[in-house]
Order: structure tokens, then C-alpha cells, then sequence
């Protein structure tokens, strides 16, 4: 209980900070900070001061951007539950946009079954690109963090090279894929004012639950949770920890993978080739600590990074550096790193409180364990 | 008498635990003073804050009769003390001499160049002195053990230590080893050094040291002199009563044979072999020790009964089936509880719940899981059952964080958890370590409960006299091979002793 | 053979910055903290001296190329600072603290340089980093050709690191103390070693080198500053220590073997047999090799035990 | 289209028109296409008298803001959105789509709608004269070769090769062309890589349509010259003299195939305000000043600038057809 509100905390006084930082910065750079506050709320409701109306568009492509960012924080977060740094979302993402429209373009399907099929091939190249790390630190020990980042690299230049094979396809990107392998829908569009809001929605929303699901209520989230907390305990008590270390990095790749594919098939209708990363599995990271691994959390920090996504051409537009976003967010994965330090601080002024109310009781309640 | 140091009214806090509680130890010059007490009781601790590795929360140290503001270990090596952890501090990938000279480098030049060649010599010089014949370019992963221990004894001795610090020296060392380092500690006290020797073992006080300090569960005792003090005596401070620790325990009623173990071999990583053509049989309905100097090759075999490390020749027959290639889980199910020696590593998961942690290994087996899916209410109802019936206490009951409670409950709830699938085997590993007393007393009279109701109790103990309290039949292995295996009441303390030490038990030669 | 001579200068221009970045990631790795922000600060050290000599290109002429260099080590020290910090005092994860730098590396340099020069690239850089021939050597026949002749001096900068990095890890009092900490810091601190002392000396130093690499990277492969100017490198400097068994021998061979790789696709058209393969193909070698070496190395670990472990002395 | 819906806004009083401009993810300094278009529009801006708020631009930092940013200038009320670059072609169907009332101008790419004008440009032959300098330039230094190196291999950088191509053998029959390709327009580190190995293999020109990469180029033959060799480079899309300049003052760009994007947006604005703006495709070639060469080129002889006017001519009368297909492979020679 004490620990999951800590860590609560732990994410909000980030996420504070962060922002702080950012305000600081534009200040200290001359910028009005209203802009910031102004590109929020433009961002969320299409309102400026000038035109106070609201705009369901802004908040669809909010949405939109988001979408993602959950994802790839769900990837990174099951692969934390089991001990694994997933430092490798992005090159998933990469594989499974890369696979969902080779089967949306080569692969003829009838109606229903072609999507399916499609975002299907996303999960599967995404668990695929995850399998191999997780097999060579299950059977080899080989440390997950830089075969995750050498495969970000692999995954972009093999996806490129596929997308460019296929039959259509210019130097940047494939021929448009079949409306039935497509996300897109008309009746979200037309809801949120001809935003791209698409179908992705309904499988990010699958996958929060299935991720809170699959770890808090199945006998199988047990044995990835316990591998995680304490491999030593998990294989004294008989649990298959290797293929548990390889089985979440595949559901975390998977995860990836799909981000990857509602990207392709919901927000594009093609697949694109990179001329580098674009940072959705990184911010995946963010996601996924701000979220504090907690599904919930994990939808919040989603929309919290989606947002400074949309914000940044809003900022740019009035003359400040839309890279202000990625500083904000560094800080803000920065200062998640630093919960060591902020729980200290956190300790300290609480106990400051507690000293000004009831000098006597201190050492007492000082270190609940 | 001038005291070579003098840790006066020392105080030192953890978080949730005071492990030393105004502790006095004075250390004569040129004597050895051996410090006693039982797991856990702060000896450790209070050396290292010696050593100023801690520093201690409150309370005075003198070196040579000056007081010491604030210790470091650059300032302890300073004034010449010197200290052999019990857990060595090595440097596997260094060699002999890189370990010896770390932190007090023999240097050529301006540019701070390591003069490796003085290094050698010096050493080389020590080691020939003592009759250690070390190698100074060996490196520590490829020497034995007891190198290893000589090579911490050269780090000291080549900082030109006076006083010096032995953390239980000799939990490691063959009985030929011990003996050496016995004599190896006379000479030093001879050369006017001063020595302060941390060991569980009273035969070993007896017969070096010339004081004993005693600590029990953080506090200080009483100093005795060794010479005039008889080891029950000794015995009886370090554990707070009566030694007799002989429990209440009707006679053993065997039954029919339960796990038999046939020339059982088993090899670690580097493909050595640990556990040698090992075999011994358990029966319903009593209790077999394994006993054995730390190392000997016991906590392989019991990995390799509990399915953790692969045998690589043998049999391991659980009522009459070979189960050498079950998988863990196979083993559980087909009988087998496990009380594992380090319950913060192997026993729980400590950032589970307490009701999560009392189903670790039956999480997916019915009725806690039904399709995979997770009966809480089941798991709940089971845990208040348990906790009621073993009388687990925190603070939350099945909702805390196991992280969170005493060493003694977490103990009681992995027994309650191996008891509760009601095995036919239990393998007992190091039940007791680190409890207090009335823990000990209730797991102690909860292992002879089970084999009264006909279960076959495997117990791995380094405390000798906890095997022998409990043991029906005990099992002696040294070195990977078994020197003896008899009955508790043929044999006694100092036979065992023996027999631990690599003697062979008569029936034993003759066997084989 | 006439390819090779070709081709081995243009390979060492992409090995110097390799070598020298993973030799910082060699001192960080060495001493115990795992340094995956060598990419980003690689970035920062790369944008500092793109504005050092910017700023006195005009005035000092080609001196300021030597200031720009030093500037960027300097400004990748402090910027490797908040990694050392972070995961040596405020026990952080030291993956995710990197991280977070890498992340934070291209935010604030671009932005920077929007305040800077009004937009997300430099202007160009007004002198160049001038390329040496040395007299005599350059005669030698074959090797005059690969090393001697019209190259870079900072390639003999990198190969005098190298040598320093050697003589003063395995050679000197500091890098037997250095590399204790990463392999057993308890020891060390039993000896009267400060552990988290030598820790900062050992990222710090990472970042020192690392914003180095990141001045030569600008100097020798481009015009001006923009956020790809790094594209990868310090992963791949990672790699390289992998592959060079954490040794700064090691460094220098592995370094000017992905120098190889990454100029090969440049050479693909006239190597019989390449040159039908996709780009992508060649690409791709650097990051594929590295993985195989972390599988060929696996059964022996020879990395810093300690490394990425958080050191805590039992108490603050 | 055409319509002048200007009271779709609510605070552009001021503005006769109002402008919007999207860039890809190059940026708006990419000294390319995004920073020609928007000089086109700034200059427009000035020549018009129109205030700073009557124009903006979006930055994309990645594909996916390539809709939302060209939805977002549509709905606050832009009378022409601007986007530069191929890559916008499929975000600008959409939005065209859905903002009938807006008008669009996209460069580089052709799009097909009632209210999008689509503007390209005739890269192929504005890249013919750069083969003619280069290969008369090598010429007089006493050689044949001369070298082109692309960014990313594909029609668009195909057309700049085709046309080198031809311009070159049209000067030098006995002309040795040298063909590499980035592999993206953003590795100047390779395209030195290439550079080197081109010049080495004795070319004296190169042409260098590789974006940003480009540089490393130019940075190639400017230490090379500082050793004292001779060669030069041929800048693309602006005029790159003071890009290719040196310590001494000298620069290394010999001269620059233009291609003037500014005048494709200028153009379209004037249109706007004039009312007469053209939902069509309309090829900028030299008789619409599209493409062509710098009027000032220090390191340009006579000669050769003659033999540049002469082909301008060639081409404007259709005595000199110039093909858009490229014949050599990359890393490879004719
Ligand atoms: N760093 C620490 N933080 C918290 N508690 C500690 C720490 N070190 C030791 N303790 C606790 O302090 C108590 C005394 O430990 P210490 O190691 O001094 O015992 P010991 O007498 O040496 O035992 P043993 O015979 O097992 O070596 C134990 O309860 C132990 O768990
Ligand atoms: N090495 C260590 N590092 C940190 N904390 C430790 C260490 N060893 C023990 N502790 C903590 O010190 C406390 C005391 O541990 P111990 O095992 O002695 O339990 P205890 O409180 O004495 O329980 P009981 O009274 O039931 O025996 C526990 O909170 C334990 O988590
Ligand atoms: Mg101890
Ligand atoms: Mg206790």
C-alpha cells in the first residue's frame, strides 16, 4: 500500500518538476511561459484566446498521438514486472509497422479477417524482436540493454529495406494499403470532427486491460511477477524462469509491435521508410515509469507524453523550440531515475511536517518499514 | 596492561535493528580475545565499525590508548589494524599480488607507476616467512580457498598490521587448514601482534585464545577468561540458558524408506565435481542430519535433491522413483517440501504479499488457480488459515509486504507453506539461522511434530549442535564425500567433529 | 589491395571518434557505471565545439579547432556530471539514468542551437580540421599509405589515448584502484579506496572523452552541427567494448574495424560480390556484429563484475 | 477553388491574405526546399506590406503531424497552406479533401485536386547544366571524370542524375561519370566518405544533390584544395558559393543548379492575393525562372557560363531534349 502511493508520489513530483524545468527554461530564454500554457490547452481543445471554441479535432489527435505512447509504456512495463529492461520498443515498433503492412498489402484477405491478420503480423514481427533478446539473457546472461538497442538499428534498416521491396513502393514509403486491412474509421473520425481517430483504440484498450489483467489475476502474471521481484525464489519454487525472462519480452515486443501496426494501418494507410527513430519506443520508457508500471498510470502518463507531442509544432508556431517537449520529458524520465533521491526529500518534509506539528513523535514514525 | 584497543560502550543502529547495544571490548597487547555469540549477534558489525567501515551510532574507540574521532579504513590501516572478513574481499580477475597491494601501492615514479617488482619481492619475503608459499602472479580465481584466506592474512601482514582482525576464519577451512592457521595466529601473538578472533566454534577459543568476549542478540555478556572458563560455561552466555538443548523428543519410529540417494555426483559451473558417489536413504518418520564444515559440498547436494542443479550421475529415488530428471515443480508434486537455507533469496519473494508468497509454488495448481485464472477469494481464505495456525504475525496479516516483517516470521511462513502441502519428504536447510530463541524453539518443535506424524525429515544444519539436537540418523560429509553415517546415539559431538574434518567412520572405510 | 589503401584512411576518419568514445565508455565501465549516454553526450560535446568555433573561427583561424575540441570534452564532462550524480549519490538505475541523457542530448542542443543561431543547424563551420602528412613515414611503403599520409591528426590523438588509457588503467597506483571498484567495490572500499570518488573520476572522464569524440565526429565527417551529426556512433563505441573485451587495445582494433563497416557500403560499388546488396545491408553490420560478439563472449564474462551495480557503503 | 473566404479568422483584419506554410521534418532551416518555400513567402510578405501574423509556419518533428499540422492552418483559417516536399503527398490529398474551401500549394509533388496547385520542377534540366559545367570544368583542369553523388536513390534524386548525366556527355562525349549514393539525405559523413573516393579515382567536379549530406561534399573539397588540389563542387537547389567558401575567401562551388521553390511560393501567394489562383500542376522549368544558374559565379569562366546560356537556350527552344531517366547504378560508371 505505503510503497504504491510512494510511488505516486514519486511520479507526480517528477512530472512537476519536469514541467518546473521546462517553464524555467522558456523563461530563462526569454519566452512568455503562457505559451506553454496555451499550446496545453490548444493541444487538448482546439481553444486559443482568440477563439474560444472547442475543437473535438484537437482532442481526436490527442488521442491519436497517445495511442502509441500507451502502448510502447505497456511494452516497457511487462518487461520491467519481469526483471527486463526493454530498452528495445523502438525497433519493435519499427518491425511491427513494417509487418502489418506487408501482410495489409501482399496478404489478400476477406473483409474483417485482412485487418485482423494485419495487426496480428505486427504483434507477431514486435514478439519476434523481442524474443531475441529475451533468449540470449535467459540462456546466454547477455545483458538486454544493448542487443535491445543494436536491434533498434536492425529493426529500422531491415523494416526499410522490406518496405522498399514491396511492390509499389517509392524510395519513402509503400502504395496505400487496402481500406479492409485499414483502422481508419469513418464513425470516430466523425465524432471527434475529422480527427484520424481509428479503430487502434479499441486494441490499446484490449491491451491495458489484458496487461493489468495477465499480471494481477492470472497464475501466469504470478510466475512473471515473481521471476521479476526474485528469480532465486521463483526457481526454488519451481517456475519456468527462462522461458518466463522470454515470454515477457515477447509480450513486450508484441505490445511494440502493435503500436507499430495501429500506427501503420490506422494513422498512415502505409508504411513509411525511416530515416531514423522517432522516438516511440523511447518515450515508452517515460510512459512507463511516470506511469509507475500501473495501468492506470500507464494510460495517464500515455496522454500526458501524447499531449507534449501535440504541443510541439503549437509551440514552434509562436517562436519557441518545439524541442522544449523532449526537454521536458528527459527531465522528466530524468527525475523518475532520481526517486531515490526525491523519496529522500519526500521523507525529509514529511518529517519537517510532522516536527512542526508533534515535535515529540518523530523518531518514532520516522522509518516505517 | 596496556590495551592494544578499547571499544568502549559501542552503539550501533540499523534501520529496525539495534546490532550492537553498548558493547565493551578491550583487547590486550600481544593476546589473542576471542569475540562468541551466535548469528546475528553483532559480531560482524562490531568489527567492522572497528574497522571503521560502519561508523558506530554511538560510543568510544581507543587505539593504544588514544581516543579515535572518526574511523576509516584508511585511518584503521594507518594505525596498523588489519582485518579478514568473513566473506572475502578478493578481486577474482586481479592477481595474489594486485589484491595484496591494493589501496597501498608500492610506486617508481612521478606518473604513480605500480613498481610490481618491489610488490613480488615483499611479498614473496612474507610469504616465506609465514610458510605460506603463495604465488604473487597466480590470480584469485584460479587458487584454493584456503590460498585465498592467505592471501586476506597477507593483505594485513604486509601493511605491517599489529592488530589484527579475524572474522570466522576458519568457517571455510579443511581441519589440516585450521590447524595451520591456529599456528600461524600463536606465531603472530608471539611477534607481538595483537589478535581479535570472531569464530561459533568453543573448541578453537579454547584453544587459542586467551579472552573471549560473548555477545548475545546485540549485547554485551561478559569477558571471561578462557583458561578458567569450561566451554559449557561459554556455551551457556552465548545462548542466554542452559545448554542443554536436548528436546523434547519421544524415539524415532521409522517406517518404510522415503528418499534414497545412490552414489549421487554432482558438478558445478567449471565442471568440478562438488558431491562425490554420495549416497544415504531417509525414512518415514525420522529425521537424518547432513552435517559438514561450510563448503563440503552439502548445499550442493541439497540443490541437487530440490531439482535447482542437475546431478550428473546417480539416483535419487523418492519412494522408490527416480526423480534425478524431475523438473522442480515434478518434485513438489510428487512430494517434496522445501525449507531453503536463505529465505531473503530462495524462500520468498520479499516484495510479494504475504498471502502471494504462501502459495510460491502451488500459485497454479488448483484450487488457487482455476484456467490460469487467480482464485482470490481462495488464496485469502488460505492464507488466514495459515497465518491462524502457525501464528505468523505483521502488520497487515496476508496484506503485508513480506519485505516488511521479522526474520523469525518470514521463517514461519515458509515452514507454514512447506508444512501446509503436507510433503512426504521435507528437506530442512539451516532452519534457525539468524532467529532468536523462541523462534527457534517452536521451528525446532515443529520438525519434530512432522516426522512424529511419519514424514521423512532431511535436515542440513552448520550448527552441529542443532543436528545433533534434532537427528535420528546423521550423515557426515567432507569434501563432497560422505565420512560417516550413523546413528545419533552412537555417536557424540567430538565424533563428529571428526568425522567432519574428513575421518572416516569405520563402517564407512570398510564399505567401500 | 589498392581498395584497401583506399578505403583504410577513410575508415580510420569513422574509427576516431569510435575509439575515443569507447574508451570513455571504458574508463565509466571500468569503475562500475554503466554509461549508455555516450551517444548523447557525444551529441552535447559535438554541438559544444560546433559552437566554440563558430564563435572564434573568425578571429583565431585554425587554432580554434583545438579550443572547440578541448570545449567539447569539457562541456561533455559536465554533461556526464548529471549521469555520475544521478547514479553514483542518488543510487538511480544507470541505465535509465542514461537514458534519460540520451533523451535529454537532442532536446537541448537543437533547442540551444534554435537560440543560438536562429535555427536547428549550425552555420557552417569556418575552418576545417586539416589533414598531415608526416614526412618520412609517409614513404613506407603500404603503410605509409594507410596511416601517414594526408590524415587527420586526431586519428594519432586517438591512438596516444589509447596508450594512455592503457599505461594509466593497468599500469598505474590510479587504475588498479580504478578498475577494483568495478569489479569488487566492497574490496575496494575495505582497502581505503573511495569507492564513489573513483566512480565520478571514471564517468567524468567517460564524458570527457566522449564530448571529444563528439567535437572530432563534427570536425572530420561534417560541415555543422545538426542532431544527426552523431547518428548511432556512441552505440556503436558501445559495442566496440564489448568486442574489444573492455580493454583499450581492444578498442582500438574493434574501433577501426567499424570504422571498416561503416565506410564499406561507401566502397560496396567496387567490391565484387557487394555490390548488388541493398544499403540497408551494410547498415546494419555494425549493430548485427555486436550482438554476435556479445553471443561468442557470453560463456566467459569479462566485462567489470560490478558494472551497472549501485554501490552502497551500508549506510549514507 | 479560389474562393476569398476572408472573415474565416476572426483577428487577420489587417491581413489581405493570410498564409500558412508546413514544413517536413527537415525543418525550416533546412538551407533546402522548406527554407526556399518560406523565403518565397517572407519576400512575398514584404513586397505586400502584410504583417508578421499573415504568415506562419508548422515544423513537423515527425510524419505523424503531417496532417494534424495542415488541418490545423486550414482550420485557422489560411487562405493558401503551403507544404514542401513529396513526402506530404498523401496528407495532402486527405486534408485537401476535407477543406474544400482552403487552398493548397504543395511542392515537388503532384496532387490532384480542385483547390491544391501542385508545383514541380524541372530538376532534370536545371541538373543538365550542372553536367555541363562540370564536365567543362574537369575538361580544362585535364580531366574526364566528374562525379555525382545523390542522396537517396529514386525517381526524384534520379531525375538530378539524369540530367547530369546527359548535360556532361553533351560537353565531354569521352566523359567519365562517377555515380554514389548517400543512402540518405542526412550522412554527410558518408558523402565525404564518397566524395574522397571520388576525387581520388581523378574526378574534378562533383555534383552533389544530397540534401544536408551535401556538405560533407563540399567539405571534401574544401580541405582538398586547401592542400592545394584543384576541384570543385556543384551546389544544389539554392546558390551554395558561401557554403563552399574557405579561410582564404576562395570557395569550392564552382556553380549551383538552382532550383527556385521561393519563386513557386511566391508565385502561388501572388495568386492568392490576385485572385487567381490555379488549382493545377504547373512545371517549373526555365521559361518560368524555376530552374536555372546563379547570376553571380566567381569561379565560373567565360567559356563555360556561355556554354550554360547556350544550353538554357537549347532547352527553351527543344533543340536539346533532356530525359529524366538516370543509366547509371550506383557505385557504378558509364
Ligand atoms: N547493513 C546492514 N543493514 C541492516 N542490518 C544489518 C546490516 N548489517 C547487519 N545487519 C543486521 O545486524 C545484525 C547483526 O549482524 P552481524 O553481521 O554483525 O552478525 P554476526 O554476529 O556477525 O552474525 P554471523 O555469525 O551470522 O556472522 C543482524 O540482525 C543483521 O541482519
Ligand atoms: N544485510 C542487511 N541489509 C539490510 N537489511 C538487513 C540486512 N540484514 C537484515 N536486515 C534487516 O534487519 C532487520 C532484522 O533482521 P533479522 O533477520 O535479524 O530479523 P529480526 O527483526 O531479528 O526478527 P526476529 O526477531 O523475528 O528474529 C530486518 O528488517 C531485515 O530486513
Ligand atoms: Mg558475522
Ligand atoms: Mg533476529
Amino acid at each position: 500500500m505505503n510503497n504504491k502511493t510512494s510511488a505516486l508520489k514519486v511520479s507526480l513530483v517528477s512530472v512537476g518538476l519536469g514541467l518546473l524545468l521546462g517553464l524555467i527554461i522558456l523563461v530563462v530564454s526569454g519566452y512568455s511561459p503562457m505559451v506553454l500554457f496555451n499550446a496545453i490547452l490548444r493541444g487538448l481543445t482546439g481553444m486559443t484566446t482568440q477563439r474560444p471554441v472547442f475543437n473535438l479535432r484537437n482532442t481526436g489527435e490527442f488521442i491519436v498521438f497517445s495511442l502509441p505512447l500507451i502502448l510502447t509504456g505497456l511494452s516497457v512495463a511487462f518487461a520491467y514486472k519481469t526483471g527486463m529492461f526493454n530498452i528495445g520498443a523502438e525497433g519493435q515498433f519499427m518491425v511491427g509497422a513494417c509487418a502489418s503492412v506487408v501482410v495489409a498489402i501482399l496478404v489478400p484477405l476477406p473483409g474483417i479477417l485482412h485487418v485482423i491478420a494485419s495487426v496480428l503480423a505486427g504483434a507477431l514481427a514486435g514478439a519476434l524482436w523481442g524474443f531475441i533478446p529475451g533468449l540470449l539473457k535467459s540462456n546466454f546472461k547477455i545483458n538486454e540493454v544493448v542487443v535491445c538497442i543494436m536491434l533498434n538499428y536492425f529493426g529500422m534498416y531491415l523494416s526499410n529495406f522490406i518496405l522498399k521491396s514491396l511492390p509499389g513502393s517509392s524510395i519513402s514509403k509503400t502504395v496505400v494499403i487496402p481500406s479492409s486491412a485499414s483502422l481508419s474509421s469513418e464513425f470516430l473520425s466523425g465524432l471527434t470532427n475529422h480527427s484520424r481517430l481509428h479503430w487502434g483504440i479499441l486494441i490499446v484498450a484490449f491491451c491495458v486491460f489484458a496487461y493489468w489483467f495477465i499480471l494481477n489475476k492470472t497464475s501466469f502474471g504470478f510466475s512473471l511477477r515473481a521471476t521479476g521481484h526474485n528469480e532465486y525464489a521463483a526457481d526454488y519454487a519451481g517456475m519456468k524462469t527462462k522461458r518466463n525472462v522470454v515470454l515477457s519480452m515477447m509480450i513486450a515486443g508484441a505490445l511494440a509491435g502493435l503500436a507499430g501496426a495501429i500506427m501503420s494501418l490506422g494513422v498512415f494507410n502505409m508504411g513509411r521508410v525511416l530515416s531514423g527513430f522517432e522516438n516511440y519506443g523511447f518515450d515508452g520508457i517515460a510512459v512507463a515509469f511516470v506511469g509507475a508500471f500501473n495501468a492506470i498510470g500507464i494510460v495517464l502518463a500515455g496522454l500526458l507524453f501524447g499531449l507534449l507531442k501535440v504541443m510541439a509544432p503549437l509551440m514552434q508556431a509562436t517562436g519557441v523550440p518545439k524541442e522544449i517537449n523532449e526537454i521536458i520529458s528527459a527531465f522528466i524520465v530524468l527525475f523518475v531515475a532520481m526517486q531515490y533521491g526525491i523519496r529522500l526529500l519526500l521523507t525529509k518534509l514529511e518529517a519537517r511536517k510532522h516536527k512542526k506539528a508533534k515535535p515529540k513523535t518523530l523518531e518514532t514514525s520516522k522509518e516505517g518499514k | 596492561m596496556a590495551y592494544a584497543v578499547e571499544m568502549l560502550n559501542i552503539t550501533k543502529e540499523f534501520p529496525g535493528i539495534k546490532a550492537n547495544d553498548n558493547i565493551t571490548l578491550r583487547l590486550k597487547e600481544g593476546s589473542i580475545h576471542a569475540l562468541l555469540g551466535e548469528n546475528g549477534a553483532g559480531k560482524s558489525t562490531l568489527m567492522s565499525i572497528l574497522f571503521g567501515l560502519y561508523q558506530p551510532t554511538s560510543g568510544v574507540i581507543k587505539v593504544h590508548g588514544e581516543t579515535i574521532k572518526e574511523m576509516d579504513p584508511n585511518l584503521a590501516t594507518e594505525l596498523k589494524i588489519g582485518m579478514v572478513h568473513q566473506h572475502f574481499k578478493l578481486i577474482e580477475s586481479f592477481t595474489v599480488a594486485e589484491n595484496i597491494i591494493l589501496g597501498d601501492e608500492p610506486v617508481k615514479n612521478k606518473m604513480n607507476v605500480i613498481d610490481i617488482k618491489t610488490a613480488n619481492r615483499k611479498i614473496k619475503e612474507l610469504s616465506e616467512q609465514y610458510g605460506f608459499n603463495v604465488d604473487p602472479n597466480a590470480k584469485i580465481s584460479d587458487i584454493s580457498v584456503g590460498m585465498q584466506q592467505k592471501v586476506e592474512i597477507l593483505k594485513m601482514l604486509y601493511r605491517d598490521a599489529n592488530i589484527l582482525i579475524f572474522d570466522e576464519p576458519t568457517a571455510v577451512l579443511t581441519p589440516q587448514e585450521i590447524d595451520d592457521l591456529i599456528e600461524i595466529m600463536k606465531r603472530l601473538v608471539k611477534e607481538g601482534k595483537s589478535i581479535l578472533l570472531i569464530t561459533h566454534k568453543l573448541i578453537e577459543i579454547k584453544s587459542v585464545a586467551d579472552e573471549c568476549t560473548i555477545l548475545r542478540r546485540g549485547k554485551y555478556i561478559d569477558t571471561v577468561d578462557v583458561k578458567t572458563t569450561s566451554i559449557p560455561e561459554m556455551a551457556e552466555m552465548m545462548v542466554g540458558r542452559n545448554v542443554n538443548f536436548t528436546i523434547d523428543k519421544k524415539p524415532a519410529n521409522p517406517k518404510e524408506v522415503i528418499l534414497d540417494v545412490k552414489n549421487l555426483c554432482v558438478e558445478n559451473e567449471s565442471k568440478k565435481q562438488i558431491v562425490k558417489d554420495f549416497s544415504f536413504d531417509v525414512r518415514a518418520g525420522e529425521i537424518v542430519g547432513l552435517a559438514g564444515v561450510d563448503g563440503n559440498g552439502q548445499s550442493e547436494l541439497i540443490y541437487a535433491l530440490a531439482g535447482l542443479m542437475k546431478a550428473s550421475k546417480g539416483e535419487i529415488l523418492l519412494c522408490g522413483e527416480d526423480i534425478r530428471n524431475c523438473s522442480v515443480k515434478e518434485r513438489f508434486d510428487k512430494g517434496m517440501g522445501h525449507i531453503p537455507e536463505d529465505r531473503h533469496k530462495y524462500g520468498l519473494v520479499l516484495d510479494f504479499l504475504l498471502k502471494e508468497n504462501l502459495i510460491l509454488q502451488s500459485y497454479a495448481d488448483a484450487p488457487y488457480a482455476k484456467h490460469g485464472i487467480l482464485q482470490m477469494d481462495i488464496i485469502d481464505e488460505h492464507a488466514n488459515k495459515l497465518i491462524d495456525e502457525f501464528d505468523v504475525r505483521s502488520g497487515e496479516g496476508k496484506e503485508s509486504l513480506t519485505r516488511s516483517m521479522s526474520g523469525g516470521n518470514q521463517q514461519k511462513a515458509i515452514i507454514a507453506r512447506e508444512l501446509d502441502r503436507s510433503p512426504k519428504l521435507l528437506l530442512v536447510v539451516q532452519p534457525t539461522r539468524g532467529l532468536d530463541v523462541g523462534a527457534i524453539e517452536y521451528i525446532h518443535g515443529r520438525i519434530v511434530e512432522e516426522r512424529d506424524n511419519g514424514k521423512a525429515v532431511l535436515l542440513m544444519s552448520l550448527d552441529l549442535d542443532e543436528i545433533l539436537d534434532l537427528s535420528d540418523r546423521i550423515v557426515v560429509i567432507h569434501d563432497g564425500e560422505r565420512t560417516a553415517f550413523i546413528d545419533r546415539d552412537k555417536t557424540d559431538f567430538k565424533d563428529i567433529g571428526l568425522y567432519m574434518a574428513g575421518e572416516k567412520h569405520k563402517e564407512d572405510t570398510t564399505h567401500e | 589491395m589498392e581498395l584497401f589503401l583506399q578505403m583504410f584512411p577513410a575508415a580510420l576518419v569513422m574509427a576516431t571518434p569510435i575509439i575515443i568514445a569507447a574508451l570513455g565508455g571504458l574508463f565509466s565501465e571500468r569503475s562500475g557505471v554503466i554509461n549508455i549516454a555516450l551517444e548523447g553526450i557525444m551529441l552535447v560535446g559535438a554541438f559544444a565545439t560546433a559552437v566554440t568555433v563558430i564563435f572564434l573561427g573568425e578571429s583565431m583561424g585554425r587554432a580554434a579547432i583545438w579550443v572547440g575540441l578541448l570545449v567539447g570534452a569539457l562541456v561533455g564532462c559536465a554533461y556526464s556530471a548529471i549521469h555520475a550524480f544521478v547514479s553514483i549519490r542518488l543510487r538511480a538505475d544507470q541505465t535509465i539514468s542514461g537514458t534519460a541523457l540520451n533523451m535529454l542530448s537532442t532536446g537541448i542542443t537543437v533547442f540551444l542551437c534554435q537560440l543560438i543561431f536562429q535555427g536547428q543547424r549550425s552555420p557552417n563551420i569556418p575552418v576545417s580540421m586539416p589533414k598531415i602528412s608526416i614526412p618520412i613515414l609517409k614513404d613506407i611503403p603500404i603503410l605509409g599509405r594507410m596511416f601517414f599520409n594526408e590524415a587527420y591528426p586526431t586519428f594519432f590523438i586517438a591512438v596516444l589515448l589509447v596508450v594512455g588509457a592503457y599505461f594509466l588503467l593497468y599500469k598505474t597506483r590510479f587504475g588498479l584502484r580504478l578498475r577494483s571498484c568495478g569489479e569488487f567495490p566492497q574490496a575496494s572500499a575495505s582497502m581505503g579506496i573511495n569507492v564513489a570518488k573513483m566512480r565520478y573520476i571514471g564517468v567524468l572522464t567517460s564524458g570527457a572523452l566522449g564530448g571529444l569524440a563528439g567535437g572530432i565526429m563534427l570536425l572530420t565527417t561534417n560541415i555543422q552541427f545538426s542532431v544527426s551529426v552523431i547518428h548511432g556512433v556512441g552505440f556503436i563505441a558501445l559495442g566496440c567494448l564489448v568486442f574489444g573485451k573492455w580493454n583499450p587495445w581492444g578498442c582500438l582494433l574493434t574501433g577501426v574495424f567499424f570504422g571498416f563497416s561503416e565506410i564499406i557500403s561507401s566502397y560496396s560499388g567496387n567490391i565484387p560480390g557487394l555490390s548488388g546488396m541493398p544499403t540497408e545491408f551494410f547498415y546494419s553490420i555494425p549493430y548485427v556484429l555486436t550482438i554476435v560478439a556479445l553471443v561468442l563472449f557470453a560463456k566467459r564474462s569479462i566485462g567489470p563484475k560490478a558494472a551497472g551495480q549501485i554501490y552502497d557503503a551500508g549506510e549514507r | 477553388g479560389g474562393s476569398d473566404d476572408k472573415d474565416k479568422g476572426s483577428d487577420d483584419k489587417s491581413c489581405k491574405v493570410k498564409i500558412g506554410f508546413v514544413t517536413d521534418m527537415g525543418g525550416i532551416d533546412d538551407r533546402s526546399f522548406n527554407q526556399g518555400s518560406w523565403e518565397g513567402i517572407k519576400k512575398f510578405a514584404e513586397d505586400e506590406g502584410l504583417g508578421d501574423d499573415c504568415i506562419t509556419y508548422l515544423e513537423s518533428k515527425a510524419e505523424a503531424d503531417y496532417v494534424s499540422n495542415l488541418t490545423q492552418l486550414s482550420e485557422d483559417g489560411f487562405d493558401l497552406v503551403v507544404a514542401a516536399g513529396y513526402l506530404f503527398e498523401d496528407a495532402m490529398k486527405d486534408v485537401s479533401a476535407q477543406f474544400p474551401e482552403t487552398n493548397f500549394l504543395i511542392i515537388d509533388s503532384v496532387v490532384e485536386a480542385d483547390n491544391v496547385q501542385s508545383a514541380v520542377f524541372a530538376a532534370h534540366e536545371g541538373s543538365y547544366l550542372a553536367g555541363v559545367a562540370a564536365a567543362l570544368e574537369a575538361k580544362a583542369l585535364g580531366s574526364d571524370s566528374v562525379g555525382f553523388i545523390g542522396g537517396m536513390e529514386g525517381p526524384v534524386i534520379g531525375a538530378f542524375q539524369a540530367g547530369f548525366e546527359q548535360g556532361a556527355l553533351a560537353a565531354n562525349p569521352k566523359a567519365k561519370i562517377y555515380v554514389d549514393y548517400a543512402g540518405s539525405f542526412d550522412d554527410a559523413g558518408k558523402a565525404k566518405t564518397l566524395a574522397a573516393k571520388q576525387y581520388d579515382a581523378g574526378v574534378k567536379v562533383i555534383y552533389a544533390a544530397a540534401g544536408n549530406a551535401g556538405n560533407g561534399v563540399i567539405q571534401e573539397a574544401q580541405e582538398r584544395t586547401e592542400k592545394g588540389e584543384e576541384l570543385y563542387t556543384v551546389g544544389v537547389d539554392r546558390d551554395q558559393y558561401e557554403d563552399g567558401k574557405m579561410a582564404s575567401g576562395d570557395s569550392v562551388i564552382l556553380t549551383s543548379a538552382l532550383k527556385r521553390v521561393d519563386v513557386a511560393t511566391y508565385d502561388a501567394c501572388k495568386q492568392i492575393l490576385d485572385g487567381n489562383f490555379k488549382a493545377e500542376t504547373i512545371t517549373y522549368n526555365f521559361d518560368l525562372d524555376g530552374v536555372g544558374f546563379p547570376e553571380e559565379n566567381p569561379n565560373l569562366s567565360e567559356d563555360i557560363t556561355k556554354a550554360l546560356n547556350d544550353a538554357i537556350a537549347g532547352i527553351k527552344d527543344g533543340s536539346i531534349k533532356v530525359s529524366e531517366e538516370a543509366k547509371i547504378t550506383n557505385g557504378g560508371t558509364n
